[in-house]
């Protein structure tokens, strides 16, 4: 059987690998080969990795990023759990309409969504307005340029896609299973925390990688927001090989190979965390 | 006041009634046994009694107390589901401990249970496996130890040995038995297997189509069935129509009524005092263990007929053959 | 292949340099259409440059906006395949152009009354229009604009000058700031020093200066170019935006065309530069708020309404010394994050 | 059992209004004359749709847009959809793999990309808009990927093949027959997401085929820079097209089960 | 050669091993069942046929072709699976439908064997309602039908009546039985209930611990059985050691061997030629229906003594008995 079957198999996957060579082997060979090469595209060097690694400055971006990557997918992933879940118990007709409206959402990024933020919560807007007619000062507690401003709008992008993608898995939770735990005296609690969530954690864990690397990569967003206030590594990269002032691609692609392969360490620690929790999972 | 009383229950999905004004009551420590053709409601009842499933009408009570509202898990009601439904995340070992961990008992004492009753299963060795590397049989053990080792004051069993062969499954069926008996467990089996139904009940509640048919001690059933569905489903009783009888006694008999039922079994090959005879050709023999099971043409009428399993004294195929009946063995229904 | 397009560029060049206007005129129109980046219709006026160009000319136009650095990415990495025959970039990107061997040569007919500093000896890079750091100020929310950086400094406002680690305008801003402390471009530590005590007030925005942004009011006084300014200002609502260029000191810079080496119309190209330089051409720019670059063009006075009093631009500098600027900015992202962000609270 | 909808409600509620509220500022601010310093808007116009629609170009974006995510998307899902299906399935092995090439396209800056596309593939046979095709392919690799590995995890996908290949079924039928119709709304989910977030590029595109191909995108950026009204009507359109695509394709890829059903109870009343 | 030949097939998962070097070899149209205890590995060997799982080593041969690497659908093989893996998404009709659909039949055929199959597992009812809405036995009926309707070369049923009532599934042996006679089809039958191996087979495979143990006609498993664990597993004997023979029969018996056999129903309750008496009490009765079975205490011993449930010729709890056995009766083994 296994020979018949690596044909077919190799078959079925021909065409995605050929895209994956044309459309991501490329750039990532051209990303990789700009990052080792010295100013201006000439020779070969180590120099920019060596300059990320002792200038505090990306060091700094790398942290920075990854904090407010971390927070918000995981705030995303918790809050999206309980939603996407919620959704389920919805007609089906009604879950098509949520989720098409989370899809809408889900696109809602960039400058467009910083604007309507300064909207809701700027200098002058809605509820700050509306707070001050209260005589609260809602800046006294909360600053839209700042961290916690960010990772409200962070949250905000990342929560659709983590409901999109966790919505799906809740079909395959039996609700047989649900009542055995009950009637063995467990509460719904107990039942989410023992075998709910252990069953779905693998889906989960794959959303926050996802979610964790598009957090790291995204851009529009902060940069209309905070702008450079907060050290972050995409603005980074962004400012070095494209921005309108000198350009050093060779050391943004550095930092984007360093971030590659972080998010690749990411994920592999994420799925050795995964095989010692799920360890039903081969 | 029973125990456990299920009063008028309703229950529909749709337009489809599947329970239908049902009650029955049980004793403290009884064991009872639902018995009935697949799709009947059995399932559904026991679900209904867990508060799995809501019904549309009637009333449960446990103990003189009402709990057609209560959530499952306040019930202290156990079931094994006929589906197993066992937990894929866990191993058998962790199945079987999370109603004891439930019960927060010490990790000493749930070791111990845990270890016994996978041994009375047959299934120690198994302990470490997932759900999906067990056999389907071991799967139901799984699911079977998991709800006896919390002791429930109410177990509730789906077919709980379906899926066994006849030696683990008269183990169990004793094991069963003598736990429900030392801890006073009030049981309700549902099985489709009347032969396993009346070894192990206190009594017997024959359901057909979403009602009871019948209620009664397994001998009680088995040897005075009030309707036709009864004699068919619990004895495998020939049932015969007044003609059919005509024809077998050669209308020598005094039997009234329209509908008779005679056991397979209770065909002698010696006459007694008070029989009739009956006089046909064997058509077909089927060995099926201990029982050789004939079938009688007797005039134009198929009898089945059943013997011991006797090497010597087997009747061959196409013999002809006189066999004696008591008077008593004839039930007629109107 | 590859000997046979260095003979190609070689011809083009000197083809280029030996032509007359009405030659390149000609072959202008026989190619009939020419490809821009980073040249879109509302920026400086482009869209009536444009315009003028097919009318007189009948070339043909598209247009695809981008940032300056990535202009030259996709000169050099589109190679002989070019889509591009003209962009316009940061002045100091016309040298980097030039030196990585991206761009073709072309003097145009005003060649002379482009100052020294605008233009390169070779005809590589030339600037078109020039922009001044000037203060943008929203008199809903300030109600006496800032006329010196003093001002600000001593103001109760908040002050925006977008994306220092990012952007030419704000990395100006920083410079002009130095330049009213006396330093320059190899200095820029008094500019630093500066917007390290607004940013201690906690008076420093990190929001950027967008037109929606200052539409809604979100920012009080903004540092940016003179053309975005009263582009802005004109846009939103003229009274209720004041611009001024700052009275002690401001620095002028501004954004040249280059011309593709590999253009596949590299004579609309160089008609296009042509055009930029001409009168009518740099009326159009300055309808556009921005400062034409030759300074012997008589403004309508439509236009001249539109545009600052010359007055206004006697502290304004250029800057000298490109490649000590380009070193200063590449250190100003880090230094910037160092001395000045870690104030702000 | 029936208990507590009402918390699911609440959930979905408040949920719904932190979603909601930033896309309804966005709404009053384009249909504002002007709004600066107050709760509300000053006053009420629609003046900034009359601008925009009155704009050939809006709608030439939008086609544009359309045709080219559309086209792009039905490659991507007739190529995603089997890979990560026979991945999980029969290749297991392979997933690893899988999911590393899967989080790359984060951390390859649009701008790098462009680069590497246009250097391998600018002037080649290839024309440039099938090259944005392939770079949109990778884009939502994460996105196709996960979501159609979770809906897939929720069947018990290997026992259905077996069931349907010892029924005659070939792997594709089976695959077709079987196991689509049960990730299919994982599948529908996974995609509208991917087309909305295609729909939504912006630099790769505009590096690769720019000003000869403007999509809604880059047309949005360009009238970005004349006012803020003006770009909050063109968000406002976007997403109103965006939903009603997306509706689109919703209906009719459950269209044909209700077909279906339907059929079935006719035959039941007969 | 026979029409399937397995030769040789081991099968391990990890370091268990559940098929140890197993060969069978079944007739064309041979009615062939498996029968062995709970996780014995029946359900990997009819994996292993249906080309699901692939044997570590071995080959299987259908009509003289080695069909080891064969994929599932090549090999014209249908199962019933023991978990039934119903189409979640499709109605009971189109689950039946299915397979006939692969074979590009015509609506009208379609739905001319659909329903005719449905009507025969008895849920013509059903044909709308989506697996989850089924009852348990539904279920499986629903499976069966989906696999029987294609008439595939070779049918591999696992435990296919499983969850249904004794009515239901004598009728489905029975119609099995005639489908595969018509068909000519061979199946391969996987059961837990010897009573329905030995109803319905041709041949019994017995299998135990990953090995065959006896393979035979189920008489001559029945009788014959040449080894304790056949004995025990098939006739449910009563398994004896010399010192217990020696005591029932108080040493007057001249039997050679360590370790004897009885059937429970080979005991008379009269005496014929050549037979040996034991004397006992009783301890207990069960009534399984058309059998009470005794449990007997000779002189220490426990010896299960099954008889027809006559109502006039019940033995009481308590009383002392004398029975009698043939001398062939009692089996010996090394
Ligand atoms: N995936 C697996 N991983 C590990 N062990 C397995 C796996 N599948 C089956 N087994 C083991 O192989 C043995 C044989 O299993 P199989 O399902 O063939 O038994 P069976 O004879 O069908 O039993 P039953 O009558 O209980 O269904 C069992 O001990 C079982 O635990
Ligand atoms: N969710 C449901 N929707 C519709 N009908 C249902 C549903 N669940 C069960 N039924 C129907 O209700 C009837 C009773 O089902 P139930 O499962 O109680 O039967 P059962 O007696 O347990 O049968 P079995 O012996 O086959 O397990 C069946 O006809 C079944 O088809
Ligand atoms: N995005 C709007 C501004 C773009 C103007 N580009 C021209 C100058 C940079 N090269
Ligand atoms: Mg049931
Ligand atoms: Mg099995």
């Amino acid at each position: 059987m296994k020979p018949k079957m690596n044909k077919f198999a190799l078959f079925t996957l021909l065409p995605f690998f050929l895209l994956i060579a044309m459309f991501l082997v490329v750039p990532v060979v051209t990303m990789i080969s700009a990052s080792l090469s010295g100013e201006n595209g000439s020779g070969w060097t180590l120099g920019n990795y060596i300059e990320i690694f002792i200038n505090p400055f990306y060091y700094q971006s790398f942290k920075n990023s990854a904090i407010i990557s971390f927070t918000s997918s995981l705030i995303g992933v918790i809050i999206a759990t309980f939603v996407a879940y919620s959704f389920t118990k919805f007609h089906s007709a009604f879950q098509e309409k949520l989720l098409l409206f989370v899809n809408m959402t889900s696109n809602f990024a960039g400058v467009p969504l910083a604007f309507a933020f300064i909207i809701l919560l700027g200098n002058s807007g809605v509820f700050t307005l509306l707070f001050q007619q209260f005589g609260i000062d809602l800046f006294q507690h909360f600053d839209l340029y700042s961290w916690a401003g960010l990772t409200m709008i962070y949250v905000y992008f990342q929560l659709p896609l983590a409901v999109l993608l966790l919505f799906p898995i809740y079909k395959g939770i039996d609700e047989k299973w649900k009542e055995a735990s009950f009637l063995l005296g467990a509460s719904t609690f107990t039942f989410w925390r023992k075998i709910g969530f252990p069953y779905i954690l693998p889906a989960i864990t794959g959303t926050l990688s996802i979610l964790f690397a598009n957090a790291m990569g995204a851009y529009g967003t902060a940069y209309a927001l905070v702008g450079s206030k907060i050290n972050l590594l995409p603005i980074r990269i962004g400012a070095l090989v494209s921005g309108d002032i000198y350009a050093r691609p060779e050391l943004g692609s550095a930092l984007a190979v360093t971030l590659a392969l972080l998010m690749m360490t990411a994920m592999l620690v994420n799925e050795w965390l995964l095989r010692k929790v799920r360890r039903d999972m081969k | 006041m029973s125990y456990l009383t299920i009063d008028k229950i309703s229950l529909s999905f749709g337009n489809v009634n599947v329970l239908k004004n049902l009650s029955l009551s049980i004793e403290k420590g009884e064991l009872v046994t639902l018995l009935g053709p697949s799709g009947c409601g059995k399932s559904s009842l026991l679900r209904t009694i867990a508060g799995l499933t809501a019904a549309n009408k009637g009333n449960i009570n446990i103990d003189e107390r009402t709990i057609t509202h209560l959530p499952p898990k306040d019930r202290q009601v156990g079931m094994v589901f006929q589906s197993y439904a066992l937990f894929p995340n866990m191993t058998v070992y962790e199945n079987v401990a999370f109603g004891l961990k439930m019960l927060k008992m010490s990790k000493e004492l749930i070791q111990e249970k845990v270890t016994a009753i996978l041994q009375l299963v047959g299934i120690q060795e198994k302990e470490n496996a997932y759900p999906h590397e067990l056999s389907g049989g071991q799967q139901q053990r799984a699911a079977l130890a998991r709800s006896v080792v919390v002791e429930p004051k109410i177990l509730l069993l789906d077919e709980p040995l379906s899926a066994l062969d006849a030696q683990i499954r008269k183990n169990l069926q004793t094991q069963l038995r003598l736990i429900q008996q030392k801890l006073g467990i009030t049981m309700i089996f549902v099985t489709h297997d009347q032969e396993e139904a009346m070894a192990i009940s206190d009594r017997i509640y024959l359901m057909n189509n979403g009602e009871i048919a019948q209620v009664g001690t397994p001998e009680e059933l088995y040897t005075k069935p009030n309707s036709e569905f009864t004699a068919r489903f619990i004895g495998n009783y020939n049932v015969l129509t007044r003609a059919q009888i005509d024809c077998i006694f050669n209308s020598k008999h005094e039997f009234t009524g329209e509908t008779f039922a005679i056991r397979p079994e209770a065909f002698n090959a010696e006459p007694s005092k008070a029989c009739f005879s009956i006089n046909g050709k064997v058509q077909d023999i089927t060995i099926l263990g201990n029982i050789v099971r004939y079938e009688l043409k007797v005039g134009g009428v198929s009898i089945m007929v059943e013997q011991l399993h006797h090497s010597n004294k087997r009747i061959m195929y196409n013999e002809e053959k006189t066999l004696f009946i008591e008077r008593e063995d004839v039930i007629s229904f109107q | 292949a590859c000997g046979q397009s260095e003979t190609n560029t070689e011809e083009t060049k000197a083809v280029a340099e030996n032509l007359s206007l009405e030659e390149i005129t000609q072959k202008a129109k026989e190619e009939g259409e020419v490809a821009s980046v980073a040249m879109p219709d509302s920026w400086a006026n482009w869209g009536e440059t444009w315009k003028e160009l097919e009318s007189e000319y009948s070339l043909k136009h598209k247009d695809t906006d981008m940032s300056s650095a990535e202009e030259l990415s996709k000169f050099e990495s589109e190679g002989k395949n070019a889509t591009a025959d003209i962009g316009d970039v940061g002045i100091n990107f016309g040298p980097l152009a030039k030196d990585k061997g991206l761009t073709l040569p072309y003097k145009t007919s005003y060649w002379d009354d482009v100052p020294e500093w605008a233009k390169d000896d070779e005809g590589h890079w030339v600037l078109g229009y020039t922009g001044t750091i000037a203060f943008l100020t929203d008199k809903n929310n300030v109600k006496n604009p800032p006329k010196t950086w003093d001002d600000i400094l001593n103001g109760d406002y908040k002050v925006a000058i977008g994306d220092v680690t990012k952007g030419t305008q704000s990395q100006f801003a920083v410079l002009a700031a130095a330049m009213s402390k006396g330093g320059d471009e190899k200095n820029i530590e008094s500019g630093l020093e500066y917007f390290a005590q607004i940013a201690k007030q906690g008076r420093l925005s990190s929001i950027d200066s967008s037109i929606a942004n200052l539409e809604k009011g979100e920012v009080d006084v903004a540092v940016v170019w003179d053309f975005n300014g009263l582009n802005y200002r004109d846009q939103i609502d003229k009274n209720r935006f004041e611009v001024t260029i700052p009275e002690d000191t401001s620095v002028v810079s501004g954004y040249t065309t280059v011309i593709n080496k590999n253009a596949k119309h590299p004579h609309a190209a160089m008609l296009a530069r042509e055009y930029i330089l001409s009168d009518e051409g740099q009326i159009n720019l300055a309808r556009g708020y921005a400062r034409p670059i030759r300074d012997n063009v008589k403004l309508p006075a439509d236009v001249q309404e539109k545009v600052l009093p010359k007055d206004q631009y006697k502290n304004a500098k250029p800057v000298e010394d490109f490649k000590a600027w380009d070193e200063t900015a590449k250190q100003i992202p880090q230094l910037w994050q160092e001395k000045v962000l870690i104030h702000v609270k | 059992m029936k208990k507590k909808v009402w918390q699911h409600r609440v959930t979905v509620t408040i949920f719904m209004m932190y979603l909601a509220l930033p896309l309804i500022a966005t709404f009053l601010y384009s249909i504002a004359t002007s709004w600066t310093k107050t709760v509300l808007p000053d006053g009420y116009t629609f003046k900034w749709y009359a601008e925009l629609y009155g704009d050939p170009r809006f709608v030439e974006a939008m086609t544009r847009t359309f045709l080219l995510t559309v086209g792009s998307m039905i490659v991507i899902i007739l190529v995603m959809v089997p890979t990560v299906f026979v991945i999980t399935v029969y290749l297991p092995k392979l997933e690893r793999l899988l999911k590393i090439i899967v989080l790359m396209p984060y951390a390859i800056p649009g701008v790098v990309a462009a680069v590497g596309l246009i250097r391998a593939y600018a002037g080649g046979t290839i024309p440039m808009i099938i090259v944005v095709s392939g770079a949109f392919f990778v884009a939502v690799l994460p996105f196709m990927y996960q979501g159609v590995r979770n809906s897939l995890q929720s069947v018990d996908s290997v026992r259905l093949m077996e069931a349907a290949e010892l029924l005659g079924a070939s792997r594709t039928k089976a695959f077709t027959r079987v196991i689509l119709p049960n990730i299919k709304s994982g599948i529908i989910v996974s995609s509208i997401l991917a087309f909305s977030i295609l729909f939504g590029e912006f630099v790769l595109t505009n590096l690769l085929v720019g000003g000869s191909f403007e999509t809604i995108q880059i047309y949005l950026f360009r009238r970005m820079n004349e006012s803020g009204h003006l770009s909050s009507s063109v968000v406002i359109s976007y997403f109103i097209v965006l939903v009603i695509l997306c509706w689109c394709i919703i209906r009719i890829s459950s269209k044909k089960k209700q077909n279906k059903r339907r059929k079935s109870d006719e035959l039941l009343n007969h």
